[in-house]
């Protein structure tokens, strides 16, 4: 492939979207350079969340990242909001651009 | 018609959910619609505001407000140790029922106009005021003894918050522009106002039957609360407003303010600041039992309460 | 003017798709629009219903359904037999024209309304019976010899669909409301009626161009169907509403409502009972074809021929 | 009151932005908003235009739009010599000043009338027209000695952008369906006008406040050409209608017109033709400073001005 | 990266919108926790779909399960959906928090 | 797994809305077979894109291909649009049926 592509991590979250203000902030404390969000809907342990209205709407919030970053994201998740809160995150392995930029 | 018009438009968006119909309105709507509710209710509070001295109202808000706050102090107890709930749940929905619901206001408004019953368009300001302080008690109740509440982020998401910001806004400018600035605004905001009112309530109808399953998990004690809790509280209103020496119909939007339990920003600011309560409990017992509730048979009975009352208090 | 104004919103909405134009109408503005229509259609008729005796319309609906539904029975060996196309497609658009179209409807009233032709309201009854019984057919005729149709779940897909919860609750609720109950609602359902149909017709114009290349690709046969089934079974409303006596805005809502093709309940009914149908053929000849038509040249026709067969029949 | 009432709700937006409050406007409605703007403006000249000759205003339009097209000539040099911008940036901006922001037109309409200032609808033409020329040679500044525009792609976009179509396919059907055929429709297009502009200022607030970051980093060069390029536009304008013999009320409009700077067309054609411009200080100009410059002192400045020049003119 | 990352499948499925009915059932047939559902645009084989209505809008649902789901998955819309409608899957390697959860 | 499964590429592109009418048909100039595209914010570096307006939108589009074709468009990406657009690319390894669709 393309020999421009570097390798680094994409870490996906989908979580309540009540919780978009609180967990921005959070990503740019671990690094996170940027985020990309599409708004939801879903199915978990907590039930259906059929984005009727804000409360029973979901995001998905992905972030490019080197994998030190990633892993302080998994962390910060873990410890901060995984008891509370509906929330599921998933990293996977991509190729980027300009890796300097993530 | 024992019922507002407007009412059947909410049972007909919970039949809708309850037979699994496809019939959904965007989430994009919803926010639409509350958006021009909450701006209709104070642009119109604003305008008659600009009819009276602002001053007046100072006192009767500090004892509405006041006397507002025993709601969730009330409500904890009887949650928490009578219902078993974990602290941080019983304070939640003692938060929840402190607070007000916009939409069961604006119904209340509507069942007295339709019955030609006067009551003071400033009433929205006690609507305004009496969103946030129970919130802060749910919180203080949650976190007494453990201190760690981020206050400031709290108060934060309230005043900010949409409601606070559209009511509010809404009140200065119809005080600021007057009925006659606001006149070329009236086919929108006032003309418009109970279709869409209609509308929200289909809206809220099809959320509240995707509430009823919560219900199941939450035991009989919960749904017995969402019955009683108004009930008491709205007593509690037509007493008040008789102390105040409050019109009829202003004692039924009393009544209806303290009886109704919010599901905009209550949950808001309990899911920021009492993370671990359970919103299912909370915006199950608020949206799926008391605001259908005060809809249906508390209005009424507020009415009735107040119409009663009001010959023996004077 | 030859057109009803309404219709200009139609054509700009085409026009724009035809030249690529970067206006998009949100899908969420589209559902919006379509809840609205129903919703207001529903409640129109269900006001003028209360003011009738609807026993009354039994036999008149009994005959009207069963009419209708020999449209897709013939629909179908015309499209297998001599257009040659799979069962499954001659199935599926059979259901399409045999169910009904209610923004055609709507342009029809429009129409009758602007020329000062009286109808009734309780003509919205007609609309809802129709939609379901040509999908049945439809599938029935798919499905002929195989046997293996989840009729519950068709049923289902259709009576808790949109349309039917939207214009029977409609219905209902204009019903049990009357016109003294509905009133303050009026400013939103029946004012904004006309302005919001514009509306969605400019969307509904974006749409159809979207369809126009799909048509391509069906070829002559299916153009012509498109175009010559909607005069077939206008004249076959004509024809019914002469033997029920019906005046002559009925005569023309009813051949308007056989002449129509549904294109909210039938695809989405169709892509779950026939799956192996085509979309791109039924929805390209109903929303493509048909309905343009019927807006431009059919409900004029029907007008036409309901006008001069009225004074032959009677 | 100094300010028209509408403006308020800008404010109230602005102030919800700058407070960082979580109110915000789905993006979805904000564009059903401005769809309904543009064609209610386009049907409301179309309708006045079938009052008047259309030939008459030929003349006027080639003057109109030839002097507008000094106004981008005039800022290029401003922009690129004395304000050291990159070509590119001065071109784009340039092209945003010429061009011209329809709800400042909307709001200047809306001032005249609170005032009782008559005014003629067939204005919007010029409004139509006073898009795209700017936009030309904003590309042809920014592309001078290089040579590579896609002018049919960049002719595409803005000929078929929704600004375009919706005004003038809104002028067309009200030309065509004239006063009495678009009154069904006035309900909606024009009874809900000023509410709706209410509403998307309230939006345009929101939008405005996230542009007052890109300010800071823009410079105070910047800042003062968003002021200054409005006022000697404006009074180009008053000159122009004075030299045309227009009345107060169009002296006025055509005045917001020059002084207005687009950002619903001029920035999507900015972006592909003149892709290396920022679109931060172009959009950060025009809407951060000289939409609420117009809005809160401009309009009223013009109207002064017109008011004191068509004396010392005439 | 953080150890407490297990790995599990991503299955994302885009299809027809009207098909959401159908197929998230089948979903949890085949032993689906949970899913997550965006609105999508897009353009195959079928032709563009350009979400303007209902009848031409995507839906994209994404599953995380182990291996043995997302192949009872894949084969399931081989077998039922993929003849009749317009349905792309692909299935990516993903690291995620709670493996118990999926 | 399902043995059906066949390794593509899966390339996602977050970029600026306004970007759409551009970038679709060079994507299939390139050789992309199809598209899926959602409606997105962010932030990166050129500042928050809130979503309140077209001009402050994202989309983000993916395209299923093979290695050649997901080369082809990153390397487009790079010489025709980085530059001057707000825009991320990362490129991921998928397994998908009907390998011969993309
Ligand atoms: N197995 C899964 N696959 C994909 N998304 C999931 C899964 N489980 C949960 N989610 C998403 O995460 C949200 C919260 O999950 P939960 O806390 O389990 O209810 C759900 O609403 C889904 O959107
Ligand atoms: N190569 C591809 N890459 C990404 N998405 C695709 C691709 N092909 C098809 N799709 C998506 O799958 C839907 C159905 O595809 P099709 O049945 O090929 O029309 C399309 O509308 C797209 O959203
Ligand atoms: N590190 C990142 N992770 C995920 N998405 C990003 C990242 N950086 C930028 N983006 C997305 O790409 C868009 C443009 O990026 P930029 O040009 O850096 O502002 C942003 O608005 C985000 O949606
Ligand atoms: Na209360
Ligand atoms: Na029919
Ligand atoms: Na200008």
């Amino acid at each position: 492939m393309s020999p421009a592509l570097t390798p680094k991590k994409l870490v996906t979250i989908v979580c309540e979207a009540e919780l978009e203000a609180l967990l921005l902030p959070e990503l740019k404390r671990q690094g996170a350079r940027g985020y990309t969000l599409t708004e939801a809907r879903g199915q978990g342990d907590r039930g259906v969340r059929d984005g009727a209205w804000r409360a029973s709407s979901n995001i998905r919030i992905e972030v490019l990242c080197d994998d030190a970053v990633a892993g302080k994201i998994v962390d910060m998740l873990q410890t901060r909001f995984y008891a509370d809160y509906g929330i599921v995150v998933f990293v996977v392995d991509a190729s980027v651009l300009r890796p300097a930029k993530f | 018609m024992p019922f507002e018009p407007v009412i059947l438009f909410f049972m007909l968006g919970l039949l809708a959910g309850v037979v699994r119909s496809d019939l959904k309105i965007p989430g994009v709507v919803y926010e639409a619609l509350s958006i021009f509710l909450l701006l209709a209710i104070g642009l119109k509070g604003g305008v008659e505001l600009a009819r009276h001295d602002v001053l007046e109202l100072a006192v009767p808000a500090l004892v509405v407000v006041g006397v507002a706050m025993l709601i969730p102090l009330a409500c904890f107890p009887v949650l928490h140790k009578l219902g078993r709930l974990p602290r941080s749940d019983a304070a939640s929905i003692a938060a929840h029922y402190g607070s007000v619901s916009v939409v069961t206001f604006a119904v209340a408004s509507s069942f007295l106009a339709s019955r030609a019953v006067p009551a003071d368009g400033y009433m929205t300001v006690f609507l305004a005021l009496l969103e946030l302080p129970a919130l802060l008690v749910g919180v203080f109740l949650a976190r007494r003894g453990q201190g760690q509440v981020q206050w400031s982020t709290l108060l934060h998401e309230v005043l900010a918050g949409k409601s606070i910001v559209l009511l509010a806004g809404g009140l200065l400018i119809g005080w600021l522009a007057g009925a006659d600035g606001i006149r070329p605004l009236d086919r929108v905001f006032f003309d418009l106002f109970k279709g869409m009112l209609a509308f929200f309530l289909l809206e809220m109808g099809l959320v509240a039957a995707g509430r009823l399953g919560d219900l199941r998990r939450a035991g009989p004690f919960l749904v017995a609360f969402a019955v009683l809790a108004p009930i008491c509280a709205g007593l509690l209103g037509v007493l008040t407003a008789g102390f105040l020496g409050f019109s009829l119909g202003n004692a039924v939007l009393l009544a209806t303010l303290y009886a109704s339990a919010s599901y905009i920003a209550a949950p808001a600011a309990m899911r920021i600041a009492v993370p671990e309560a359970n919103p299912a409990l909370s915006i199950g017992a608020s949206l799926g039992i008391t605001f259908p509730f005060n809809l249906m048979a508390g209005i009424p009975l507020y009415h009735w309460l107040a119409t009663h009352l009001q010959g023996v208090l004077s």
